[in-house]
C-alpha cells in the first residue's frame, strides 16, 4: 500500500494510465500523483492548459488527454517528480519519458537495467534521449526505450556496473 | 493532607525544612510543611549559595559559625543519600576603601573573639589566594578558609527528606490563602487543598513572608528586592575561595561543577519581581572585568533573579510575636538566609518547643519587638 | 544602544519575507540573522517546491532564497545584518544581540520573530556515538559545505525531511540502507517516498533504531519493529550496516524569545510543541511582538514565506505605512494560506491552529 | 520503550544523564523538569537543554502519566548562546543609558 510502502498499487496506476488507443497516437503525461497536497506547477506549467487543479490547489491534478502533447514540460516541472510521458506509437516497443536528477547522466544509447516502481529490476531499456535546458531546471529529461508491455511498469533506470 | 497538626510551617524552603526537622528531631512530628511550589523553588534555590562567618555583628557571626558546623556534618546527620557538596574553598573579602580597611579591622577582631578564625591580609597576600584578583586599586583584604559553599537544593532536600522520615508531612504545590486567628491567637491555616487547624504557624516564607505576614494580620517591616546572578560556562578548576566585595557590591565564586556564578545588589525598588534585566548584566560584567580580569573571556550561559527579604536593620527577625499568639517567625533574612539556616532551625524548634538552647540569647536579641524599641543591629557586610 | 523601527530577528524564508514586505511598504527595516549566511534552512533545499506560483512553486528553495535575498538587498530601507544572533529579551523591550562577538543592544519599535525550529531528538542505546547525525546537520554539510557526511545512512524518520533528506544524500553518492518510521503510514509527501522506493531504498513503517553499534563511530545499528502501541517487538531486532544514522524525528518550534517575552504559550502537539498564542495578524499577546514561520507551528517553508509577508505587513501597518494597499494585501495572503492548508494534508496544521484559538 | 538496555541510553548529552537515572528521580517524586535540572543539572549545560528538554519533558510525560501541556516548563533564561562577560563589559553607552549604580 503506497501510504506504507511509496508503492502505488495496481489500482492506483490503472486509475491514472490513459486510454491504449490514446497512447498509440502518441507521447502523452501520466500523472502518478495519488495525495491531495498544495501543489500546481503541473498545471501552471503546462502550455496547453491540458491540466487542470480546479479551483483548489490542494486537488489532484486531472488532465485532458487529448489536448496534452505529451511535451513533458510538466515532467520536469513537478516538484514531486511523480509525471512521465509514455508513448506507444512505434509497434512493439513503448517510449518513456521520466525525470532525473542524479549523476552521472546516462548516454544516448547506452543500456540500462529498466526498474519498476518498487525499485526492482524487470529488464533492460535503451537511452534514446537525454534532454536538459534552462526552462528544466537542472532537471534531465531521460527517454527510455522499452517492451511495450513494460510501459506501465518501468519507471526507473540504474546504470550497469 | 492533614486537616490538624500541632505546627504548619509556611514555605519549603531551607529555613521552613530546617525548622522542621529540628522539630520533629527533637520530638515534635506532627508538623505540616506548605510549599506553594517545590522545595527551595523560591529564594533558596536562586541563591547565591555561599556559606560565610565573616560577619561584622555577633549575632551573624555567631549564627553563621553555628550553622557552618552543621553543614561540616550534614551529610552524616541528615542521613542523606546525596550530597551537599559543602565545600571549604575560603572567602576573600576584599576592600577599596580607608573606611572599609577600618571596618574589616573591627570585623576580624570581632571574628577571632568569637573563635572564627579569618584573617586580615595586604593586597599581596590576596593575590597568592587569587592569582587573577586585580589589587591595583585594592587596599587590603580579609579571607576565612573555613568558609564556602553548599548546594542549596540538596540541602533543603536533605532537611527535608530527613523530616519526612521522622513524620513531618510536607505538601508542595499547595498554596496559603489565609491564616485563621480567633481573636489575638493563630488557629490554622486555609490553602488551595483545605484548611488545617493548627496552633502554631510558622512564617517562613521567604521571599513572600511579607504576604503571609499581611494575612496573619501582622506588620512586619521586611520587603523584597530583586537580586540577579549570571552562571558562565564551567573552566577548569582557578578560584578557591568565594571573592566578595562590598565597594563593588558583588560576589563571585567558581563552583564545584566549574562553572562561575556570580551576583550584585542592584539599586532596585522593593517588588516581588523576578524577571531578569540586561543591566544586570551590564553592570555585572563591568565590575567582575575590573575586579577578576581574565574572567573577561567566560561565557554566560544563563541570568537569573530571586528576592531577598530586607529586613530594616540587615538581620533576620526570628520567633514569635505579642501581636498574635502561636505565629512564629523566621523572616528578613536580607540575602543570608541559605548559610544561617541550621541554626535558625535549632533556636527556632527550641523556642517553639520551649527547649534550653545554649545561643537562645540569639532570639531574643533578634525578635520583632527590637524594632519597636529601636534596638536594631546593622549589618555592615552584606551585598 | 539603537533604535529601530522594525526588526525582523531570523533571516530564514519567514524572516525574509517579513522583512520584504515591511520594507516594501516603505518601513525601515533591520534583518538580523545569527548564521553567516541568509536564507536559513531554504538554502539546503536544493529540490522543487510545492505551493503555488505565488510561494514560488516549482522552483528550488535555494533559488527562492537567492531571490528573495537579492530583492532585499536592492532596497534602501533595509538594513542586513548576518553573524547577529539575537540572544535575549528584557521587559524594558530591548534585544540583546551577539554581533561577531560584539554585545549590543537593540530597542526595536515592533519586532518580528522568526525564528525557526530546532531539531528533536531520539533516545536509543549509544546515541551519543559520532555518527548520529540530526537530519538538518547532514543537509548543511552537504548542501552548503560540500561535505559528504558518510557512506551508508540510515535515515531515521520517513516525513518530508527525511525523505528529502534521503533524496539529497542518494544524489550525493550515498546508499541509503532504509529509511525508518515509527508510525504506521509515511508522513511526509508519497510523491517523494515513491521517488525514493523506486531507486530501490526500503521504507519501513512501524520500526525504529534501537542501538547505534560501533566502538569510535557508528558501525551500524540494530533496528526493530514496534506494535500497534509504539512498543519494540522482541525477536524483531535486525542489523543495518550503516556509518551514520540520521535522525529526521521531527521539529520543535524556536521559541525561547517569546518565552523571555512573556508572552502567552500554548502546548500544541500538532503544532510541533510550545507555541505563541497569536491573532489572525500574527500579533503575539504582547503588542507589538509578531511571530511568523516553524516557530508558530511546524508547516511548510511555503506557509513559512506567506506567514512572514503577513507579519510583516502587519507590523509594518501598526506604525502607519501601506495603509492604502494593506488590506488587499492582507486578504491575498490569507487566501493564500488557506489555500496552503485546505488539503487532507494540512488536516494536522488546521486542527492545531483551531486550539490554539481555544481558550 | 520498556526494555532495560534503554537505562544506560544519555539523555542528557551535556551533563551525562542517562534515562535510568532520569527513571530514579522520577520515581523518587522529582516529577517536574524544573525540579529535575536543580537536582540533576539536566538540561543545564552547554547547549542549554536545546538538545534534551523536549525528551526528558516527554519521558516524565510517559512515566507520570501528566501530559506535557500540564507540565512546568522551567524557564528560558537569556542569553539563549554563551556572551562573554568582555563583550559585554565593552559595550559602551551614553551616561543615561547606563545601569544607576547604587
Amino acid at each position: 500500500m503506497l501510504k506504507v510502502t511509496g508503492i502505488p498499487t495496481t489500482e492506483d496506476v490503472a486509475g491514472v494510465t490513459p486510454p491504449i488507443e490514446r497512447l498509440e497516437k502518441g507521447p502523452c503525461a501520466v500523472i502518478e500523483c495519488y495525495q491531495k497536497i498544495p501543489c500546481n506547477p503541473c498545471a501552471t506549467s503546462c502550455p496547453f492548459g491540458a491540466i487542470v487543479r480546479d479551483n483548489d490547489i490542494n486537488e489532484l491534478p486531472v488532465i485532458d488527454w487529448e489536448i496534452c502533447t505529451g511535451c513533458a514540460i510538466c515532467v520536469v516541472n513537478c516538484p514531486g517528480l511523480a509525471i512521465f510521458t509514455v508513448d506507444l506509437s512505434k509497434p512493439g516497443k513503448a517510449m518513456i519519458k521520466l525525470p532525473y536528477e542524479y549523476l552521472p547522466l546516462p548516454q544516448v544509447g547506452e543500456i540500462v537495467d529498466a526498474v519498476d516502481r518498487g525499485g526492482e529490476v524487470v529488464g533492460e531499456a535503451k537511452i534514446t534521449k537525454v534532454q536538459e535546458g534552462k526552462a528544466f531546471d537542472r532537471t534531465r529529461l531521460v527517454w527510455l526505450e522499452v517492451p511495450r508491455e513494460q510501459a506501465m511498469i518501468v519507471r526507473h533506470f540504474r546504470q550497469k556496473e | 493532607m492533614k486537616n490538624k497538626a500541632e505546627v504548619v510551617i509556611i514555605g519549603g524552603g531551607v529555613i521552613g525544612c530546617s525548622i522542621a526537622y529540628h522539630l520533629a528531631a527533637n520530638g515534635m512530628k506532627d508538623v505540616v510543611v506548605l510549599e506553594k511550589e517545590y522545595l527551595a523553588s523560591g529564594a533558596t534555590g536562586r541563591c547565591g549559595a555561599g556559606v560565610r562567618q565573616q560577619w561584622g555583628t555577633e549575632m551573624n557571626c555567631r549564627l553563621s559559625s553555628g550553622s557552618a558546623r552543621d553543614f561540616e556534618n550534614m551529610n552524616e546527620e541528615l542521613e542523606y543519600e546525596g550530597d551537599i557538596e559543602f565545600i571549604q574553598g575560603g572567602y576573600l573579602l576584599v576592600a577599596y576603601t580607608e573606611h572599609q580597611v577600618e571596618q574589616f579591622r573591627k570585623n576580624v577582631a570581632l571574628q577571632n573573639s568569637l573563635g572564627i578564625k579569618s584573617k586580615f591580609l595586604t593586597p599581596l597576600e590576596a593575590q597568592e589566594i587569587v592569582p587573577h584578583l586585580n589589587i591595583d586599586p585594592l587596599l587590603a583584604a580579609t579571607f576565612h578558609d573555613k568558609d564556602g559553599h553548599a548546594n542549596p537544593f540538596h540541602v533543603t532536600q536533605a532537611y527535608a527528606n530527613a523530616a519526612r522520615r521522622l513524620g513531618v508531612q510536607i505538601n508542595t504545590y499547595t498554596t496559603v490563602l489565609g491564616i485563621k486567628r480567633e481573636g489575638d491567637k493563630v488557629t490554622g491555616v486555609i490553602t488551595d487543598r483545605g484548611e488545617i487547624s493548627a496552633p502554631i504557624v510558622v512564617n517562613a516564607a521567604g521571599g513572600y513572608a511579607d504576604v503571609v505576614a499581611k494575612m496573619a494580620g501582622v506588620n512586619v517591616p521586611t520587603y523584597s528586592e530583586r537580586h540577579q546572578i549570571l552562571v558562565t560556562e564551567p573552566v577548569e578548576a582557578m578560584q578557591g575561595p568565594m571573592v566578595m566585595s562590598f565597594h563593588h557590591n558583588t560576589y563571585c565564586q567558581q563552583t564545584p561543577h566549574g562553572s562561575f556564578l556570580m551576583g550584585l545588589g542592584e539599586n532596585v525598588e522593593p517588588s516581588h519581581e523576578i524577571r531578569g534585566s540586561w543591566q544586570f548584566l551590564k553592570e555585572m560584567s563591568d565590575k567582575i572585568t575590573e575586579m577578576l580580569p581574565p574572567l573577561r573571556h567566560l561565557r554566560i550561559v544563563r541570568q537569573w533573579a530571586g528576592l531577598y527579604h530586607m529586613s530594616p536593620d540587615k538581620t533576620p527577625i526570628l520567633g514569635g510575636t505579642e501581636e498574635l499568639q502561636g505565629f512564629q517567625m523566621a523572616v528578613g533574612f536580607s540575602g543570608h538566609g541559605f548559610m544561617i539556616a541550621p541554626m535558625t532551625g535549632r533556636l527556632m524548634a527550641a523556642n517553639i518547643l520551649g527547649l534550653d538552647h545554649k545561643d537562645k540569647d540569639i532570639l531574643a536579641t533578634l525578635n520583632i519587638e527590637r524594632f519597636a524599641k529601636g534596638e536594631l543591629f546593622v549589618e555592615p557586610s552584606v551585598v | 544602544m539603537e533604535h529601530r523601527e522594525i526588526v525582523v530577528v531570523g533571516g530564514g524564508p519567514a524572516g525574509l519575507c517579513a522583512a520584504l514586505q515591511a520594507a516594501r511598504l516603505g518601513a525601515k527595516v533591520l534583518l538580523l540573522e545569527g548564521d553567516d549566511r541568509l536564507g536559513g534552512q531554504l538554502i539546503k533545499q536544493t529540490h522543487m517546491f510545492f505551493g503555488s506560483e505565488k510561494q514560488h512553486a516549482g522552483t528550488r528553495g535555494v533559488d527562492i532564497s537567492a531571490m528573495l535575498v537579492k530583492e532585499l538587498k536592492s532596497m534602501d530601507n533595509v538594513e542586513i545584518r548576518t553573524n547577529a544572533m539575537v540572544i535575549g529579551r528584557y521587559d524594558d523591550g530591548a534585544l540583546t544581540v551577539d554581533e561577531n562577538d560584539e554585545f549590543k543592544l537593540i530597542y526595536p519599535e515592533k519586532v518580528v520573530f522568526a525564528t525557526g525550529a530546532s531539531e528533536k531528538m531520539l533516545m536509543f542505546a549509544n546515541n551519543d556515538l559520532p555518527g548520529v547525525y540530526g537530519a538538518g546537520a547532514v543537509q548543511t554539510l552537504m548542501n552548503v559545505f560540500g561535505v559528504m557526511p558518510a557512506k551508508k545512512v540510515l535515515m531515521v524518520g520517513a516525513g518530508n525531511i527525511g525523505l528529502i533528506v534521503s533524496y539529497q544524500l542518494m544524489q550525493a553518492g550515498v546508499e541509503i540502507a532504509a529509511i525508518l518510521d515509527a508510525g504506521p503510514q509515511i508522513g511526509g509527501y508519497l510523491v517523494h517516498a515513491s521517488k525514493i522506493r523506486r531507486a530501490g531504498v526500503p521504507i519501513l513503517t512501524r520500526h525504529s533504531v534501537k542501538e547505534a553499534i560501533g566502538t569510535d563511530m557508528v558501525e551500524a545499528a540494530v533496528i526493530t519493529q514496534l506494535d500497534e502501541s509504539w512498543q519494540p517487538i522482541e525477536g524483531t531486532e535486525k542489523t543495518i550496516e550503516c556509518d551514520a544514522i540520521c535522525l529526521a524525528v521531527g521539529l520543535s518550534p524556536f521559541a525561547d524569545l517569546f518565552w523571555q517575552a512573556g508572552c502567552e504559550m500554548k502546548f500544541i502537539p500538532e503544532l510541533g510543541g510550545h507555541v505563541p498564542s497569536r491573532d489572525e495578524n500574527m500579533e503575539t499577546s504582547i503588542e507589538g511582538i509578531y511571530l511568523a514561520g516553524d516557530v508558530g507551528g511546524i508547516e511548510e517553508a511555503s506557509a513559512a514565506m506567506v506567514e512572514g509577508y503577513l507579519a510583516g505587513l502587519n507590523a509594518a501597518v501598526s506604525l502607519g505605512y501601506g495603509l492604502a494597499e494593506a488590506e488587499g494585501l492582507r486578504a491575498d495572503l490569507k487566501d493564500q494560506l488557506n489555500d496552503l492548508r485546505s488539503g487532507p494534508v494540512g488536516d494536522k496544521i488546521r486542527s492545531g491552529l483551531a486550539k490554539l484559538q481555544d481558550d | 520503550m520498556s526494555n532495560k538496555e534503554y537505562d544506560n541510553t544519555i539523555i542528557c548529552r551535556c551533563e551525562d544523564i542517562t534515562r535510568g537515572e532520569l527513571h530514579r528521580w522520577i520515581d523518587q517524586g522529582v516529577t517536574n523538569l524544573e525540579e529535575l535540572k536543580r537536582l540533576s543539572r539536566a538540561t543545564m549545560g552547554p547547549c542549554q537543554g536545546r538538545t534534551c528538554r523536549q525528551l526528558i519533558l516527554q519521558e516524565i510525560a510517559a512515566r507520570t502519566g501528566v501530559p506535557i501541556s500540564e507540565a512546568i516548563i522551567p524557564s528560558y533564561r537569556q542569553p539563549l548562546r554563551g556572551v562573554t562577560l568582555g563583550a559585554i563589559a565593552d559595550m559602551k553607552l551614553d551616561e543615561e543609558e547606563k545601569p544607576h549604580e547604587k
